[in-house]
């Protein structure tokens, strides 16, 4: 729900960069359920199956994410499993186009996956950085650890890690310029393109949910959690307005290039970062 | 060099060709078409580089086809039209493939609209008719018009079902 | 290189892998217009590229035949639907060389400064869609929204935003309106100080660097060879332009110089014809400082019974993208007896992507026909 | 009266049908497919100055997502072609604008020979808008027009394709399918 919401207003944000009204805020509800309720068009079980499991997927992997410090269940938002509950997501998604045909989606597909080959790696590094600090892999401890004012957030004690990983989650978000998997004008919008009605409403669901997590993982790990469900709402909103104004401005990068990007740039930042934190 | 000087000199290499100049750089050559690709690699090597297009008039009382080359030098800032005339009957000219690569495209599309054949063009097959059962459109003899009528103006509307 | 990759199929075919066929077009959101390629894929590259044109054919030059002379006039625009301008002003420059025809100098001018106009347009569109190839969209939109001025200006001058039907052989269809040019003026302007912040978003943005660079290179050898004009031609180094070598309109009264670039790549085409929408700028301010007094037309007499006397004649003009020739054929009649068009992106379109495609990836497909600014109507017809 | 035009309504649709097409006029989505020279008109509806994206309606890529079709202008045979597969890929409810006088009668085309005159022969169409070219302000009047006819149930062109299914299909082939010529025997003669 938040999460369809931060689109609706994500679109705004555009709009406004070029310089337009843009579309109401509740606009994102009426697409998707509009989706759900048309005719989908249909080739294969195994597309049907795709989608619920990278819905399932994602879900799975929103339940460890702590929000505000609450879980669902005590699972203390273990790190690891998140990032292996998010690939299911994707390997859903890859599942059920390539079972559509097309051959745009096979080609997005391959682009995805290159591509978070490529900021997995980012990513871990950041997170190594993370628990050999705090010493434990549990998210709710991170954002714990962070308690205390605006000055002991991650943000303000470890800048350069903040930035490699507002890259690497804007492409976890697939936004430019990392959205070589949609890519209207090359691959026709890649692994969506045979996906319509009720399929396409999951895809918008899913990705709804994944934006929500990746926001959370970011507010967990840099700005302390937050102490109620509307300031940790806010703070997610904040990195998410980042990532759409980065969006509006950036053209996007081939995929060996992102790719060449994610391990080089983010990656050194990190390292600087490390070398900062353990030599002081 | 002028265009005027071009054409006399051209004029003067090949005496069975007929020159006109119409404007101060726009020249015209009129010639048969066994000897129009001798006229056409000469001006190609003398600095006529530039091929903008081919096309084809068709003079239907004359029972002929005109094909134009249309040249343009970049040295002497000067177009010049090759003009060559082949009988309506049996519409067949050399291709100019070799000169210009091209041509291919313009052959292809002069192939497709008047139903010239050019020998030595490997590939003439339809660009842009979809299913063509007349004669090719651009003759003057086919009515596109009464064409039109026909095929498509026929029939009820939906609304009238 | 090119046998190379035509083998290749058959090679990969043979092989066992896979190869297969994407429809890069007509229902594609990196085409504009409605053309198509239909590509041999192997992996992420392409092998073979065949052409599905005719899309839009609507036989032009066959209803131009059967029309009068004025009546042609409204069907004219409609081949190029971005750059109408170039069309009207090539098809009664071909009319009035006919007739023998001197048109007033203010017609002149005021040729010149739509032709000039609808360049802009064109261009605008042209660079917007560079950005929306990349992704960029906000650039697209911005180019657009600015787009839609000089159309505004368009419309008070001649009732029409897209299509103007304004130039009618023996000048211009009226004079300029009051208070006209004093917004041109100011509109010009306007562009100007634009121009620093298309700089910024687009023409400075390392991505966009690194997207276009090295993409479809054309040699200036190749480009006279080929047939390639306009921005694609100076692109590689060749100083050449029709305004300059074989004037119409005004353009010899005026002074400006032609924009080049070296390499001849997609960069290149992209910066040059943002260079070329400086100077086009400077132009229209110079066609407005000498616009002189007097008729705008020679009055022909009924349109309907309106003769061009027997005789051909081939006029062409610069468009955004490359020269655009109209040789008509005229019997004496009050119809053309045979109105052929030579388009500037047929040479690009239809014959370069058999060069250019086999081995590029299909990321650049898109932005390989931006910037050679293939527009499908002007060869279908 | 009033309640006679409930009971129209009700004939027409369910209250459930009545709720989800709130929703479905309130986001539309174009197909991207630039079929003729009207297209040139629709990148400024969606620019700053009239912003089309304030009512829910965007471009999509694929006609699998797409739920209104835009024939922009005239469609030559080849088109048409692309244009039947196309509007069968999307899914069900499914609109058709005819955009420009080029699809109500052949337009300043009347007379090419590869045009096609009469748009709602061959694909069902469920609004038309008049012009060449139509203004931004037509196209968004006839939006706004579509809108209001999906919320009334009228707009039911995909419904009509499929009852009058062996009409169409028989346009369609006479047109792309045609084996000799129009003209008979005497004009072959000639080639």
């Amino acid at each position: 729900m938040v999460g369809l919401l931060f689109i609706g207003l994500g679109r705004i944000i555009t709009a406004r960069v070029q310089r337009r009204i843009g579309p109401p805020f509740y606009q994102q509800f009426i697409d998707v359920i509009k989706l759900l309720a048309r005719e989908s068009i249909w080739h294969h079980w195994i597309m049907t199956l795709g989608s619920i499991m990278a819905l399932g997927g994602l879900i799975a992997t929103m339940v460890h994410v702590p929000v505000a410090g609450w879980l669902p269940y005590d699972s203390g938002g273990p790190i690891f499993l998140i990032l292996y509950l998010a690939t299911i997501g994707y390997l859903g998604m890859a599942m059920g186009v390539s079972a559509s045909g097309n051959p745009n989606a096979p080609l997005g597909i391959g682009r995805a996956l290159s591509l978070m080959l490529g900021y997995e790696i980012p990513f871990a590094a950041i997170l190594i950085l993370f628990i050999s600090l705090t010493g434990s892999s549990s998210l709710t401890e991170i954002a714990a650890m962070q308690a205390g004012g605006f000055l002991s957030w991650n943000i303000v004690k470890f800048p350069l890690a903040f930035i490699a990983a507002e890259i690497t989650v804007q492409a976890m978000m697939a936004e430019k310029p990392f959205d070589q998997m949609i890519a209207p004008s090359e691959i026709a919008s890649g692994p969506l393109v045979e996906l319509g009605g009720k399929f396409l409403g999951l895809g918008m669901i899913q990705m709804a949910v994944a934006i929500y997590f990746e926001t959370a993982i970011m507010v967990n790990l840099f700005f302390g959690g937050g102490a109620n469900i509307f300031t940790f709402t806010l703070k997610q909103f904040g990195v998410y307005t980042i990532a759409i104004l980065i969006n509006s401005v950036m053209p996007r990068y081939k995929i060996e290039n992102a790719v060449r990007y994610l391990w080089t740039v983010p990656l050194a930042l990190i390292i600087i970062q490390m070398l900062i934190v353990f030599l002081r | 060099m002028k265009t005027s000087d071009i054409l006399n000199k051209t004029k003067e290499l090949f005496p069975y060709i007929a020159t006109e100049l119409f404007e101060e750089q726009q020249g015209r050559v009129y010639v048969c078409s066994d000897h129009f690709l001798n006229v056409l690699v000469y001006l190609r090597n003398s600095s006529f580089v530039h091929l903008a297009n081919i096309f084809a008039i068709d003079w239907i009382e004359e029972k002929e086809f005109e094909l134009n080359y249309n040249l343009w030098s970049y040295d002497h800032n000067s177009s010049i039209i090759v003009k060559v005339r082949i009988p309506r009957e049996k519409p067949e000219i050399p291709t100019v493939l070799d000169l210009w690569e091209h041509g291919q495209v313009y052959e292809q599309e002069i192939h497709e609209f008047f139903g010239i054949e050019f020998a030595g063009n490997p590939d003439l097959s339809p660009l842009f008719l979809h299913n063509w059962k007349e004669i090719p459109p651009m003759r003057k003899d086919f009515d596109t018009e009464e064409y039109s009528k026909r095929a498509f103006d026929v029939g009820e509307r939906e609304g009238a079902k | 290189m090119i046998d190379l990759f035509t083998d290749i199929t058959e090679i990969a075919n043979k092989d066992g892998n896979k190869v297969y066929d994407i429809f890069f077009g007509p229902n594609h959101p990196g085409m504009h217009g409605n053309f198509g390629y239909v590509v041999d894929m192997i992996g992420h590259s392409i092998a073979k590229a065949r052409v599905n044109a005719g899309l839009l054919h609507r036989g032009f030059e066959k209803i131009m035949e059967t029309n009068l002379w004025h009546q042609n006039l409204s069907l004219i625009p409609r081949i190029c639907v971005v750059d109408p301008d170039p069309n009207e002003a090539a098809y009664c420059g071909a009319i009035e060389k006919i007739m023998g025809l001197e048109i007033p100098e203010r017609a002149k001018f005021i040729r010149t400064i739509t032709l000039e106009m609808s360049r802009m347009t064109s261009h605008l569109m042209g660079m917007g869609s560079v950005g929306g190839a990349t992704g960029l969209y906000t650039v697209m939109y911005l180019m657009l929204a600015d787009r839609d001025r000089l159309l505004d200006m368009f419309e008070w001058l001649t009732g029409g935003r897209i299509y103007h039907i304004y130039n009618i052989p023996g000048g211009v269809r009226r004079d300029l309106p009051k208070g006209w040019k004093e917004k041109l003026y100011g509109l010009m302007d306007f562009f100007e100080s634009k121009l620093k912040e298309y700089d910024e978003i687009l023409y400075r943005h390392p991505i966009i660097h690194k997207r276009l660079k090295g993409v479809g290179v054309i040699t200036a050898e190749q480009a006279k060879k080929w047939g390639i004009t306009g921005p694609n031609l100076r692109a590689t180094g060749v100083k050449f332009d029709t305004r300059k070598a074989y004037p119409y309109a005004a353009y010899d009264q005026l002074e400006f110089d032609i924009p080049t670039e070296k390499e001849g790549d997609a960069l290149a085409r992209a910066n040059l014809v943002r260079a070329e929408f400086e100077v086009t700028i400077s132009i229209i301010r110079q066609a407005l400082d000498k616009l002189p007094e007097g008729d705008v037309n020679i009055k022909l007499g009924n349109p309907l019974k309106f003769k061009v006397p027997e005789g051909e004649a081939y006029a062409k003009v610069e468009s955004s993208k490359g020269e655009y020739g109209y040789y008509i054929v005229s019997t004496g009649g009050i119809k053309p007896y045979r109105v052929s068009v030579r388009g500037p992106s047929l040479p690009a379109g239809l014959f370069l992507c058999h060069k250019h495609l086999p081995g590029m990836r299909i990321d650049d497909v898109a932005l390989w026909m931006n910037t050679l600014q293939i527009c499908a109507p002007d060869f279908d017809r | 009266m009033l309640n006679e035009i409930e009971q129209n309504r009700k004939e027409r649709q369910s209250a459930w049908e009545y709720v989800i097409n709130y929703f479905r006029k309130r986001s539309i989505w174009l197909l991207h497919y630039c079929t003729g020279c009207g297209a040139v008109e629709l990148p400024p509806v969606m620019t700053s100055r009239w912003d089309l994206e304030r009512f829910g309606v965007g471009p999509m890529a694929t006609p699998r997502q797409a739920d209104v079709f835009l024939v922009t202008g005239y469609a030559s045979i080849k088109t048409l072609k692309r244009m039947i597969r196309t509007y069968e890929q999307m899914p069900k409810p499914r609109w058709v604008i005819g955009f420009g006088a080029c699809t109500i009668n052949g337009g300043i085309y009347y007379k090419s020979y590869n045009v096609i005159n009469k748009l709602d022969r061959y694909i069902p169409v469920d609004i038309f808008i008049s012009g060449c070219m139509p203004r931004p302000e037509a196209i968004l009047a006839a939006l706004e027009e579509l809108r209001n006819m999906i919320q009334r149930g009228e707009a039911k062109g995909y419904d009509r394709y499929v009852k009058n299914y062996d009409w169409y299909k028989k346009n369609q082939k006479e047109i792309l399918e045609r084996e000799g010529s129009l003209f008979g025997e005497a004009d072959d003669e000639n080639k």
